[in-house]
């Protein structure tokens, strides 16, 4: 099994600055995502409107002419040829990730597969100076979570303590 | 000193007791086996961490991270699909066929509990509800040999925090 | 355990995925009246205009309908239902036995009678057959006239409309498609529709449809004008497809009551689409919504309770697009409630671009967007939860 | 041993010595040390690690590795020159008071600070409280894994003896021992040997010198070997010498679950059945109570119960009478166990129950009687004295600190080529090498993994994670290296248990040797006395150097 990626924006670190969208247009398509200011509301959910490549997505599954597949690699991507441009997907899709071209087809973030391919991250990623946006695996984002967790809850348990419940010494 | 996170289901809650833990996976191996999780998802984990002080002493602590169930859930809140749901007796409920594996569930949760595996749809700890429906503990409650894992009424619980508390006050008067 | 899956629209076809998914060991028979394989009907105003080649209908190849237990019956439409004996006789005499049924068999466009409806001038668009048909016909037709303005006649409109050739609209209601959008939106889409050569016949009805001069034909208006026409397009509404049924002890209304289930009144009897009837997301009423996406969704829903799932299904969000060329409208939920609703309205007429929010004892209740509809999805998130919006700046702030 | 339901109701004071009560066996006593926290208890924790006990203690002291004896005499003399000690039970219960200030009174506290890097406040403190608090002394192992282990033993019991807190509630001296076993309720003698059989007297080989033994042994030599319920290959010293060893039998049977290290060394592996499907009995190391085991599944295939495998084989060796067919695990555990012993009531539900009182009483040693020809405690050894006439070894009749073997005090030459010190816990994961196979554990523990000081890493260049080489001239064993201070600099952890085929195995790098008191020569013996002569194996007698692989 390949292990599923995906786009996390740290709205913590975002400041909003567009340079990711920027970045995406920058290929030669509509932007793919989207970023509201993390100013307007901190640490939110649905900062980052971008496609979040579902494992059953909505988006595939209410496309008339099965425009939109899921591929092996877990990537969500359409095959322009089909779309007639009726953008279920768009109403369908809660997280914003479909974006539609001037001539009113489909088009949706890739993950930059063809950077990928060439060793290089994501165009928005790589755009991003403060580290906001980041490509994670879904498995180990819940393992850095918990340690970030842990060690916050460390400082606060020795802070509450006094300095820690021990006194150590040795060699 | 303790923190008590405490998530309830019906008659029983769960008293995670962080000063108690010693960081021996009891409770990760119970969990898996009871509810049959392959390698991978971990809808228990105890996480460990060191800081050292001024001095160079050594502090530890263990942090058993589970889903919390908690009362206002920010996972419920983004789910799109609303696949996670408060159910009758206040846990976190996931409806599995309402998943589609977004993971928007997994960047809102403070505890990380939000799990994908094989089939890179979200699973997490369930509260051990149905065990509970049969008054038996949790399974990470029922083999934590340190008592920092404790499945009882909030009455039994409470007894137990304040009897432990009231003893420690008498010591310290003597 | 064998299924029987009456009709593969998108409710049939999300239904088989499911049972498949859920059950592998399920023995599936799909049945459509229609013959050939599936085609997307909400794709053929595409075909018909020649934006989409006929190989594109097909949602699936035919590979993907070729698995074990699954068996294909196109072109024999269920004529009765023997409940009980747990049988679907079809029109070819053959009777199917099931353990849970699906009743998908969706809509038909609606008649009504008029002098001269059965000229052969007069058509309706619905299947892939009247696609085929028209796609001939139209080839050489310069005046076009559409009996109605809902969602039926726009489709057809947007099929035929092309350059030498004017669509009338004959729109018994002040503006067109009236049960989806406001006077503002329709105003906007309208306006478009005009410059590729529609014409619009407001608070009028046909009267009648006589033949000639010649190939042609002409349409009588209640006001007494009379359109001359090559093609007359009868699209007036959708029906449930529910005749064949007769007297079969199903509850029904508008349409086949389910419950949260989506089972009708009769145990291991299930329907989805346009053939039943649901409560309104917002509103909490019974509605029949004949929304492509609804139907996946109870179709999906209906599958995975069949093969023994309980899924509730979510009462019906109804969300559609409106699509002409590039231009775009979108209307979410119930934006034509009236009752204590406030009603938030951004017009940008040089623009073209409208967005209206609809907001009833602090909810948002229906949206409408024109020309720019980047926030569909997110509005219909807030719908389906039923978030408390204190005002619009409010709804804006949250979508991206 | 005093019971912890005992203790923990009682005690003002835990001092654990060398002991993760966090890990090892941490279902037995762990809760019982929380209880009388919250009671207001003090814990004293000695342990070079942090374990996860000690970051519960109140005070920490981390002697550098195998100089525990040092700072037990340092602790005595301490509390004696500031006059806390017990002064009315030493001249009532114990001898050799005098002799034992002979040698702890040349350890001021700066000289055992010198010796194990624990500050001096910080021993006068520990000392301090554990004299003046009604204290309990709770004995592991970690202390005892090195050459003079015996010795620190001794010192630290002696520790105890001097504050008088032996035999009282909440204050005693606790050795992991297998109170059931030593007391005589268990009376294994009777099952070795069924009454009325003649079976001769075999010679014992240690458990410290297994390989060299198996090659020493002679008249007759040692052809053949049948193991079962242990590991001769994973957790035996020189673990590359035992299977050279192995190689040289003629015939090699293991009994067992699971393909393991020694399995793929067996000439024949016999399946055995698991607990589920035999009757057992289960004592423990740190408390007092026994549980029946019931078997509650048929074994499974060709399986059997270990007891009806060593029947059979005894009945084709002509021992058929004593042997009865019928009987079932129940019987031979009847034969184990006293006659009055209520077997009914020590088997789920009912079980466990506690041990007969005459055996294992609440609180030993309440009388200050003890089992020495003086009944007292002997500060200065006279058993000691004593089999130093019939054995050769270290028979030191009071206890001193002797540097190990193979440390950086014991071996300063070998020191200078592998300069870091090994110490190789139990992982709370693992029954040392049980379970080791399991994929759940797999996940837990995940990949072989070794403690390295920061500053010792840093020297070598090594970052977190870094695939890494443990070695000396013996061999050599990858795996990864974490960097924590939970480890003292020029100290290494590698958890004991490890397989061998799964890498990360600890037992490959150390030479085989026996902790005294008892010098046990090539390993094959004629007799042994377990509560005197010692020898445990000193697996933490280790110096390695450590380099990025």
């Amino acid at each position: 099994m390949t292990v599923k990626q995906l786009l996390h924006l740290d709205p913590q670190r975002c400041d909003g600055c567009g340079d990711c969208v920027t970045a995406c247009a920058a290929l030669g398509h509509p932007a793919r995502l989207r970023v509201r200011s993390s100013a307007a509301n901190p640490g939110a959910n649905g900062a980052l409107a971008c496609c979040r490549h579902c494992e059953r997505p909505l988006c595939a599954a209410v496309c008339p002419t099965a425009c939109l597949q899921v591929g092996s690699n877990g990537v969500v991507l359409p095959r322009p040829e089909r779309c007639v441009g009726c953008r279920l997907c768009l109403v369908a899709c809660p997280l914003g990730g479909m974006v539609f071209d001037a001539q009113g087809k489909a088009g949706k973030c890739d993950l930059c597969l063809e950077l990928g391919r060439r060793g290089h991250p994501p165009a928005c990623v790589a755009s991003c100076a403060k580290g906001a946006l980041q490509l994670v695996d879904l498995g180990n984002q819940s393992a850095l979570q918990r340690r970030a967790l842990a060690e916050h809850r460390g400082a606060h348990l020795k802070h509450h303590l006094g300095g820690g419940p021990s006194r150590a010494g040795g060699a | 000193m303790r923190e008590e996170i405490m998530m309830a289901a019906g008659e029983t809650m769960l008293l995670i007791d962080q000063s108690r833990c010693v960081g021996c996976h009891a409770c990760e191996t119970a969990c898996k086996m009871e509810n049959n999780v392959p390698p991978g998802p971990r809808w228990m984990e105890v996480v460990e961490h060191e800081s050292v002080d001024a001095a160079g002493d050594v502090a530890l602590s263990f942090l058993p991270l589970n889903c919390r169930h908690c009362a206002d859930a920010p996972c419920i809140a983004v789910c799109p699909t609303q696949a996670l749901a408060r159910d009758g007796l206040g846990l976190v409920r996931l409806e599995r066929e309402r998943c589609i594996g977004c993971g928007e569930c997994l960047f809102v949760c403070p505890f990380g509990a939000p799990q994908f595996g094989e089939d890179r749809l979200m699973q997490k700890c369930h509260g051990c509800r149905e065990r509970r429906a049969r008054n038996l503990p949790t399974a990470c409650a029922q083999y934590c040999p340190s008592g920092a894992l404790r499945c009882a009424t909030p009455r039994e619980l409470s007894h137990l925090v304040r009897t432990s508390r009231a003893a420690l006050g008498a010591a310290r008067a003597d | 355990m064998r299924h029987v899956v009456l009709g593969a629209g998108p409710a049939g076809l999300a239904a088989l995925a499911s049972i498949r998914r859920a059950d592998p060991s399920a023995r599936i028979t799909l049945v459509s009246g229609e013959p050939g394989p599936p085609y997307a009907r909400m794709a053929l105003p595409y075909y018909l205009s020649g934006e989409l080649s006929g190989r594109l209908l097909y949602p699936h190849p035919a590979s993907w309908y070729r698995s074990p237990g699954v068996e294909l019956r196109f072109g024999d439409p269920a004529e009765e239902l023997d409940l009980p004996r747990r049988e679907v006789l079809l029109a070819g005499g053959d009777r199917l036995r099931f353990d849970r049924l699906l009743i998908a068999t969706g809509s038909r466009p609606q008649l009504r009678e008029a002098p001269g409806i059965h000229l052969p001038q007069v058509h309706t668009l619905w299947t892939l057959a009247d696609a085929r048909r028209l796609r001939r016909k139209a080839a050489g037709a310069q005046e076009v006239v559409i009996w109605g303005a809902g969602m039926v006649a726009f489709l057809a409109a947007k099929a035929l409309l092309a350059p030498g050739r004017r669509v009338h609209f004959v729109c018994r209601a002040e503006h067109l498609l009236r049960r989806a959008l406001d006077r503002e939106a329709a105003a906007l889409l309208e306006q478009v529709l005009e410059e590729a050569g529609a014409v619009l016949h407001r608070g009028v009805n046909l009267a009648e449809i006589r033949p000639g001069p010649g190939k042609r034909c002409r349409v009588l208006l209640t006001d007494g004008r009379e359109l001359p026409s090559d093609l007359v397009l009868v699209a007036l509404g959708v029906l449930p497809n529910l005749d064949w049924l007769g007297d079969a002890p199903l509850a029904r209304r508008q349409g086949l009551l389910v419950d949260g289930s989506l089972e009708t009144s009769a145990s291991g009897v299930f329907a989805a689409g346009d053939v039943a009837e649901v409560p309104d997301c917002i509103t909490g009423e019974p509605v029949v919504p004949a929304l492509w996406s609804v139907a996946v969704d109870q179709g999906r829903v209906a599958g995975l309770n069949m093969a023994g799932h309980r899924l509730s299904c979510d009462p019906a969000l109804r969300a559609n697009t409106i699509v002409f060329h590039r231009y775009v409208v979108a209307t979410l939920g119930c934006p034509l409630l009236q009752d204590g609703t406030v009603v938030h309205r951004q017009l940008d007429r040089a623009r073209r671009t409208y967005r209206c929010l609809v907001l009833s004892r602090g909810r948002l209740v229906g949206a409408i967007l024109a020309g720019d509809v980047t926030a569909a999805g997110y509005l219909r998130t807030l719908l389906r939860r039923g978030v408390r919006v204190a005002d619009p700046d409010e709804v804006w702030e949250a979508v991206p | 041993m005093q019971t912890p339901e005992v203790w923990s109701r009682h005690t003002e004071l835990v001092l654990m010595w060398g002991c993760n009560a966090s890990a090892a066996g941490i279902h037995q006593e762990i809760g019982y040390l929380y209880d009388a926290m919250e009671r207001g208890a003090r814990l004293i924790v000695v342990d070079p690690i942090v374990t996860a006990v000690a970051s519960k203690a109140h005070l920490h002291l981390r002697p550098r590795p195998s100089t525990d004896a040092a700072l037990a005499l340092g602790m005595i003399n301490h509390i004696v020159s500031r006059n806390l000690h017990d002064q009315d039970y030493l001249e009532r219960h114990t001898q050799g008071f005098s002799q034992l200030m002979e040698e702890a009174g040349q350890w001021t506290l700066e000289r055992t600070r010198e010796v194990t890097g624990v500050p001096e406040g910080l021993i006068a403190q520990a000392a301090e409280e554990y004299a003046t608090h009604r204290s309990l002394l709770e004995c592991g192992y970690g202390h005892q894994r090195y050459t003079n282990g015996h010795r620190t033993q001794q010192a630290i019991s002696a520790l105890a003896a001097v504050c008088g807190h032996m035999g009282q509630p909440g204050a005693h001296c606790n050795f992991m021992e297998v109170g059931a076993a030593y007391t005589g309720f268990l009376n294994s003698a009777r099952v070795q040997n069924p009454p009325g059989a003649d079976i001769k007297k075999t010679r014992l080989i240690s458990i410290s010198h297994f390989g060299p033994a198996l090659r020493a042994a002679q008249d007759p030599p040692i052809k053949g070997i049948i193991k079962w319920r242990g590991s001769l290959i994973t957790q035996q010293p020189d673990a590359r010498g035992m299977i050279e060893a192995v190689k040289g039998l003629d015939f090699l049977v293991s009994i067992d679950q699971f393909l393991t290290d020694d399995t793929d060394w067996s000439d024949l592996v016999l399946p055995a059945c698991t607990i589920f499907e035999q009757w057992g009995v289960h004592p423990s190391y740190r408390h007092q109570y026994l549980q029946l085991q019931v078997p509650v599944l048929e074994p499974q295939h060709e399986s059997m119960p270990d007891i009806d495998f060593w029947a059979e084989l005894a009945r084709r060796m002509g021992y058929e009478a004593y042997f009865p067919r019928e009987w079932t695990g129940l019987d031979w555990l009847r034969l184990l166990l006293p006659d009055d012993f209520p077997l009914e009531q020590a088997m789920h539900p009912h079980g466990p129950v506690r041990l007969p009182e005459r055996f294992c009483p609440p609180v030993p040693n309440w009388d200050g009687n003890f089992q020495t020809p003086s009944g007292k405690i002997e500060l200065y050894s006279g058993v000691y004295a004593e089999r130093a006439q019939r054995f050769p070894g270290e028979w030191d009749p009071v206890p001193r600190y002797v540097p190990s073997a193979e440390s950086p005090d014991g071996d300063p030459e070998r020191a200078a080529r592998y300069p870091l010190l090994v110490v190789s816990q139990h992982p709370a994961t693992r029954t040392h090498s049980q379970f080791g196979n399991l994929p759940y554990i797999q996940e837990i523990e995940g990949p072989a993994t070794a403690m390295l000081h920061p500053d010792d890493a840093a020297a070598r260049g090594i970052a977190e994670h870094d695939r890494i080489r443990i070695y000396n001239d013996r061999a050599d064993s990858h795996v990864l290296a974490h960097l924590t201070r939970k480890v003292l600099p020029g100290t290494v952890e590698l958890d004991s248990g490890r397989w061998i085929k799964t890498g990360g195995n600890v037992n490959l790098l150390i030479h085989p040797r026996a902790a005294g008191p008892r010098d046990v020569g090539d390993g094959v013996m004629a007799e042994y006395d377990m509560q005197l002569d010692g020898h445990t194996i000193p697996y933490f007698n280790l110096l390695v150097e450590v380099e990025k692989a």
